[in-house]
């Protein structure tokens, strides 16, 4: 299927060969393309790092700022311009370990934007240190005698968070992984999607086969709107499941729809300009 | 035996006390209502990293004319505390007069004081409360002014409280006013200062008021900002006019996600605006680079504070110059200004926004903690602001970073035309992709410094005041305008000449002419450095001669500066 | 009672009467002399903010450096000399807020300190915003149409994080809140401890009342060693519990046991000079 | 027909591939071997910030004299695929000779090539993973070396890997050997380069070495960091020998958190660095401040890549210089050295600890990834350091920030005697503890500030060379000594005089007198607007006359410095 948010022209491509992260672009790119979502309301917002190069590949809007910074930047976007679909995109160093306390506070914003982590659990751009998903015990570039912290559990601390939609995806499932990234895409408020994605240059550990023997799919009757148990499967640690596994039953508004700048007007933010004779009244009551 | 006061032309009036006392309720009263009875007033305070308790202070100035800085001469003191006398003591002197309720200040006793009692009044009018009210009454019926100007202002403030708090205030205010007419017609105390009934029509802003206005009519529309003193006034007034006047505000998580947001939201085709202070600002580095690399308007508002780290929180200083002009990484333009006055700063920071959209920079605007919370009247401001926006709508195939002869590139937005809008903190090629192409590094270096020349350009000369031959030239940048300037009318001493910053970079190149006429050369800085004359030096080779620095926390009283002056001049012609 | 970390002078201290620092500051201040920790050893670190004076007023070591940031300070001192007892104590805007990633990156370290937080649900010492813990709706001086971020569940969300040990308490409760604190102090691993703070000045909502009317105490038959049962607890929201509300049942070493640097030599890294011969060994590596 | 290949006391060696085509094992296999021959080798690498793909290349040159710099000049390249030449083109002439397996860069044929088939001769020795090996054993054979040497280098390189392994290795770098001894042995190649069994004995380290040795020797006990290109090799460096040293390392969350770790560290006694680049540096600038207030020693190495923002990750440029005179709010005293050569570093560095405790500052070191990346052999190392501590045993009311005469007050530990140590990032008095007193201020900012005096007592000389009267003096800093210096022997001028900083903060009053007698001034750095050569006018008011300035990423070319000397000089006498 023809796809707008490919390159007419062969790009090169700065990942490994067998990377996890080119089925996860392609996949973001399919699942766009199906939402008939329109290019030029797209904005791929990403840090630095491997996962970070993602936006390069797509045909759209790209702001990929610093490291560790996608997601301010993101919701910054998304509330100067509410038209947009924004989605930030990024690694699990980026997005937890650098990134982690806009991490945080962005999901308690509750924005409405698609947030995609890459999770290789490891620092590829930088050849291979440990990040904060790193299993216990793996041996890296820098940490010689293994890792010893106790790895961050998105899932369960977005959850702890509140979050209003929480998923787990595998790069190495096509469709399935298409179809949470869409489910996340049309989801209004924040949406998180983990993506396990194996590293084959810098992690030996957490291979394609390893995530594949450690996890499976949340079935069908599976319910994602019961708090405690999202949490209760966020906590498996022999398995992981994947899927949607959290979305809030609470409505609440968007971190958008909050905001007082749009109460009297609806319009993006670049298309007003200063109303001076308002600012000169509002001076006359500084008489 | 008391002795008269008498004070023409002007009096100096300070309220010190403890936080939570009122001392700014007194203020706001009296500046008010003078300003109403039409006198000419200066405000301004100091006061401690604290709630409640400590020793802070205002300073209200009343004269003929508009004056407009601060001075160390206390003429009428009012203690809230015990500890408000041994706090002022190197200011009071025996011309100061002391008026105070003698129960407040039991320890006190060295000095001679007017005892009025406060508390004893309120409590006969409505309650301890109201002492502050009370002592309002007493200043303004010092003035002879008309009690009525008192009661409607009280009226109004507490109004929306309801009638008896009203009418509670009211007593307590006639009752405070009539112990001060004794004063007055007793003739203890003097004041003989000219009122213009045009003044109550005067403007009368702070320094947050005029970084706010300035920002509305910059167009800016976008604030994320981490709490910091002394700038958050700035952040809590644009968030009070979100609603009418349509602004997107946001309390950061931190001053990283401030100026990173910044950053989104004028890709987006906002106006963001992030306010800090020094220490928030020392975080903002790796963010102002960013802007740097992407070519991104941003507009950073520092209100310094003292340093290093969390320093003296709620003091001033102008100590993050360095700062300003070389955060970041890498290397990058980008533009500061030093509002001078109150006046010029509402147009000052319009233009700001206006800057860093034309020339897609980072503007730093730097203020400090005094001039954030000085106020005087005002007469005219002149908002004459043509608002203009420079994105433009893009076709396809837009390069963002399209190399051009002045190094500005068409900037796009997202949605705003066919073209697809790239950014990337990356070296990157006109599109705006990642490249490591040497030769586009290099055209790309050169593309970002060369704005500085467009920049330096467009940039107004420095003020200057003093006759042509002038001997000694003295320098200040930003919150010192008003106190050098009253200064050196005070010398009058016209072989002294000077010359202001208020953009302190790019320094206008007009400044060598003005150093290569001096003989002498004085700078004066609230730092401990001179940080602005080391940047003259480099720009310009010339090391400035003297200088006058101050970095106690506290700003310049016009008798400091009078004082060194004249030590380096040798008094007066 | 005697106390050794009281001050022989009278001190003046900058909180405003009536705030709940005050019993905060006794609190503590008795339970380390009730636990007999030698002033010597005690090391209390802190941000900035009304809850960071704390250390200012207790009569041991300090270290009160930069506003959110006090925990890496804390994690270093501890295990640059292990033999120090570190107690890293601060406001919930410093905390979760300018210092949400260490707080989050702690967790996980399980280094061998006392994390007490004044959770106020403002920030204090700049006059009245918003902190991460305000509740939806609250009014401020800058949120001047009400708060509507998601408020900061610290409690879900270290238990998310596994920390070792998750208590909150309340500082009109001098009895329980000493016991909770020392039960935390004597606890080897990362122990937070969220204290319900009521602060006179700025938060006019939740005042000391509303702290009273909306908490209650965990009974004794309590299992703190669930960790889905504790996240549920960790959930309520019409009352929140306080108590001891997680303990981590996994026997982890504490980041300290785990650093290399100790394998060889106990001794606190002040004590150590560099072994010059062993460096020029190691060049002779190098030829 | 291929024309015959001399050269005479030096080669200058290119390999060219993908990243992940095992440019580094060839690299290492020769410069190892190569020096086990008893030659001087140099080399250095440029690479893209990628895994995988790109086009990147390793220079080694191997000569009579013990080289120490970077030249243009290829005289014989291995291009390991198609892209690797067109990558080349600007360096590549007529004279550079092309070994190459055709089958790997067949599109290639405008070039002359010496055809050697690595990929096919590796297949038959044991597998195409082999070809690398090949190559070394090609290029090995062609200095007519023993190939006994490269066997048992590979012998003990893979021995682990057991003998299947090793065998192969062998095999595929006789194959290789046997093609190179053949272009030897017909003439077609012919190397003249003096070796010296001596060499063999040098050490052989790179800038990453250096600096990782120079910490251990200056005590250094912890770093926490945050992995950033180029900086990471010295945090991975302190793990791998963390356990035998006693090292506490951590990867902390974010470069904040790593420089307050840091503080905390030096608080409780450790001797901490933090290693990063100019992106986390920006982000540290908080806690320099914070080191500046509360007088914490603290060691910070800034790697320097070009900027702005995330720039150009894997490459060099001096450009974060200003970044590091100027980083952190307020004032506050600090030390920064550049390390010049890698003979020098281990000493620097382990100074830099003790100048950071006995000063009670924070001490910068700037490297950059050329320098990190750059080894050559070194016959002799300055090892004799005599470690010392600057802490004391404390007493009852021990005061942190005691007054004394210079500054300095004794620095306490906790749990180190009877005293308590108090520490505060607000202004603070003699004991630590939070004050506002102007007075006190006053005296905290001065105590702080002449610090600066007694740091530049203690500081040594720049690096001078040259005669006494000069004419033209040519200034550098940090990681362009070795270039310089070489560029200047091969220009041998000797109205030239060279003038080198390894500390270039703050800058020795001796360059005073330097600048006055020259003629001429000329500046080498490797950034955009001069970055030291303006630190050079606010210290001295001399604007310097030429600068040479590259910016591009890529460290300078012995041709470059030479081409540009002359231009300015013109051209020898
Ligand atoms: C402030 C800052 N610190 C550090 C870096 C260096 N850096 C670049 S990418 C990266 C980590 C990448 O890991 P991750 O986000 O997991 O992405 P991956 O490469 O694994 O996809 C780091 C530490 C940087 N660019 N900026
Ligand atoms: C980098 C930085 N940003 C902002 C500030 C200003 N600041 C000081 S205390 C504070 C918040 C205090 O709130 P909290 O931590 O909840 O403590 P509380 O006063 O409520 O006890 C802020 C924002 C600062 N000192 N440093
Ligand atoms: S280093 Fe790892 S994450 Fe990066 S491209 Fe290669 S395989 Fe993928
Ligand atoms: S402002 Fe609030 S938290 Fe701070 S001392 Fe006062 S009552 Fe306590
Ligand atoms: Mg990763
Ligand atoms: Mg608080």
């Amino acid at each position: 299927m023809s796809n707008k948010f490919d390159f007419e022209e062969k790009i090169d491509i700065a990942w490994c060969p067998g990377c996890g992260n080119f089925s996860i672009l392609n996949i973001v790119k399919q699942a766009v393309n199906e939402l008939n979502i329109d290019q030029k309301k797209l904005v791929m917002v990403s840090g630095i790092g491997q996962a970070a190069k993602t936006p390069q590949y797509i045909n759209a809007h790209f702001f990929n700022g610093l490291h560790g910074r996608a997601l301010p930047v993101a919701v910054a976007i998304k509330s100067s311009n509410p038209e947009l679909k924004v989605i930030a995109e990024s690694g699990d160093g980026d997005m937890y370990g650098e990134g982690g306390n806009h991490f945080i506070h962005t999901i308690r914003r509750n924005s409405d934007i698609t947030n995609i982590i890459h999770n290789n659990m490891i620092y590829g751009l930088t050849k291979g240190q440990a990040s904060p998903t790193s299993p216990v015990g793996l041996k890296t570039t820098l940490q010689v005698f293994g890792v010893t912290n106790e790895p961050f559990n998105p899932i369960a601390v977005a959850i702890a968070l509140n979050a209003d939609f929480v998923a787990r995806a595998f790069s190495g499932d096509i469709e399935q992984t298409k179809d949470i990234i869409k489910k996340a895409i049309m989801h209004k408020g924040y949406a998180l999607v983990d993506i396990f994605q194996p590293c084959v240059s810098f992690n030996k550990f957490n291979t394609f086969k390893w995530y594949k023997d450690h996890s499976y799919y949340l079935d069908e009757k599976y319910d994602p709107y019961d708090q405690v148990t999202a949490f209760q499967k966020a906590l498996e640690k022999d398995k992981f499941c994947l899927g949607v596994i959290y979305i809030n039953n609470v409505k609440r508004k968007t971190f958008e729809e909050n905001l007082a700048a749009y109460e009297n007007n609806r319009e993006p933010l670049f298309k007003r300009t200063p109303d001076l004779n308002k600012i000169k009244e509002l001076l006359d009551g500084k008489r | 035996m008391m002795k008269k006061n008498v004070f023409s032309d002007e009096v100096s009036i300070v309220l010190c006390g403890e936080a939570g006392q009122g001392i700014n309720t007194i203020e706001l009263i009296l500046v008010n209502i003078l300003k109403k009875a039409g006198y000419n007033i200066f405000a301004t305070k100091e006061y401690m990293s604290r709630i409640r308790g400590g020793s802070n202070s205002s300073i209200i100035r009343v004269s003929s004319k508009n004056v407009k800085a601060m001075v160390k001469r206390i003429d009428i003191l009012i203690p809230l505390d015990e500890k408000a006398i041994d706090h002022l003591k190197d200011r009071i002197t025996n011309k100061t007069l002391i008026i105070a309720d003698r129960e407040m200040i039991k320890k006190q006793n060295d000095y001679d004081i007017i005892d009025i009692p406060f508390s004893k009044i309120a409590k006969e009018s409505g309650g301890i409360l109201f002492s502050n009210v009370v002592a309002s009454g007493v200043i303004f019926a010092l003035f002879n002014a008309d009690l009525k100007i008192l009661n409607d202002y009280l009226a109004q403030k507490f109004g929306s409280k309801g009638s008896d708090i009203v009418d509670k205030n009211i007593t307590s205010a006639g009752k405070g006013y009539e112990h001060g007419k004794k004063l007055y017609d007793e003739g203890m105390i003097k004041i003989n200062i000219k009122n213009d009934s045009n003044i109550k029509d005067h403007y009368f802003l702070n320094g947050t008021d005029a970084v706010g206005y300035g920002a509305l009519t910059g167009g800016c529309n976008f604030i994320a900002s981490y709490p910091m003193s002394p700038s958050t006034g700035v952040l809590t007034f644009l968030s009070v006019h979100s609603k009418e006047m349509g602004i997107v505000v946001e309390q950061a998580e931190d001053e990283i996600a401030a100026i990173n947001m910044g950053l989104g939201a004028w890709y987006a085709g906002a106006r963001a605006l992030a306010s800090t202070s020094g220490g928030g600002f020392a975080l903002m580095g790796e963010g102002l680079s960013l802007a740097g690399i992407i070519e991104s308007p941003m507009v950073i508002h520092i209100a310094q504070r003292p340093g290093p780290a969390t320093g003296l929180p709620t003091r001033t200083e102008q100590g993050d110059l360095e700062l300003a002009l070389y955060s970041g990484h890498g290397e990058f333009p980008r533009l500061i200004l030093a509002p001078s006055n109150l006046e010029d700063t509402i147009g000052l920071t319009a233009n700001a926004f206006a800057w860093a959209d034309k020339f897609q920079i980072p503007v730093i605007i730097l203020t400090d903690q005094y001039f954030i919370d000085t106020y005087y009247n005002i007469e005219k401001l002149n908002l004459d602001f043509k608002f203009q926006n420079y994105f433009i709508k893009t076709e396809r195939d837009y390069k963002r970073y399209a190399f051009t002869e002045d190094g500005i590139s068409p900037r796009g937005l997202p949605d705003y035309g066919e073209g697809l809008v790239l950014i990337d903190s990356d070296e990157h090629d006109q599109w705006g992709r990642i490249t490591e192409d040497e030769n586009v590094r290099n055209l790309m270096v050169e593309k970002r410094l060369k704005k500085m020349k467009l920049i330096e350009k467009d940039m107004e000369k420095p003020f200057f005041k003093g006759k042509k031959d002038y001997e000694i030239l003295v320098i200040g940048w930003g919150s010192t305008f008003n106190v050098i300037n009253e200064s050196l009318e005070a010398i009058n001493n016209d072989n002294i000449a000077f010359l202001h910053f208020s953009t302190v970079y790019p320094v206008h190149e007009i400044i060598n002419s003005y150093l290569k006429k001096a003989k002498k050369t004085i700078i004066i800085e609230n730092n401990a450095t001179g940080q602005f004359a080391k940047f003259i030096k480099l720009k310009t080779g010339v090391e400035i001669e003297h200088k006058i620095l101050k970095y106690s926390g506290i700003h310049f009283y016009v008798e400091d500066i009078v004082k060194e002056i004249k030590k380096i001049t040798g008094g007066g012609k």
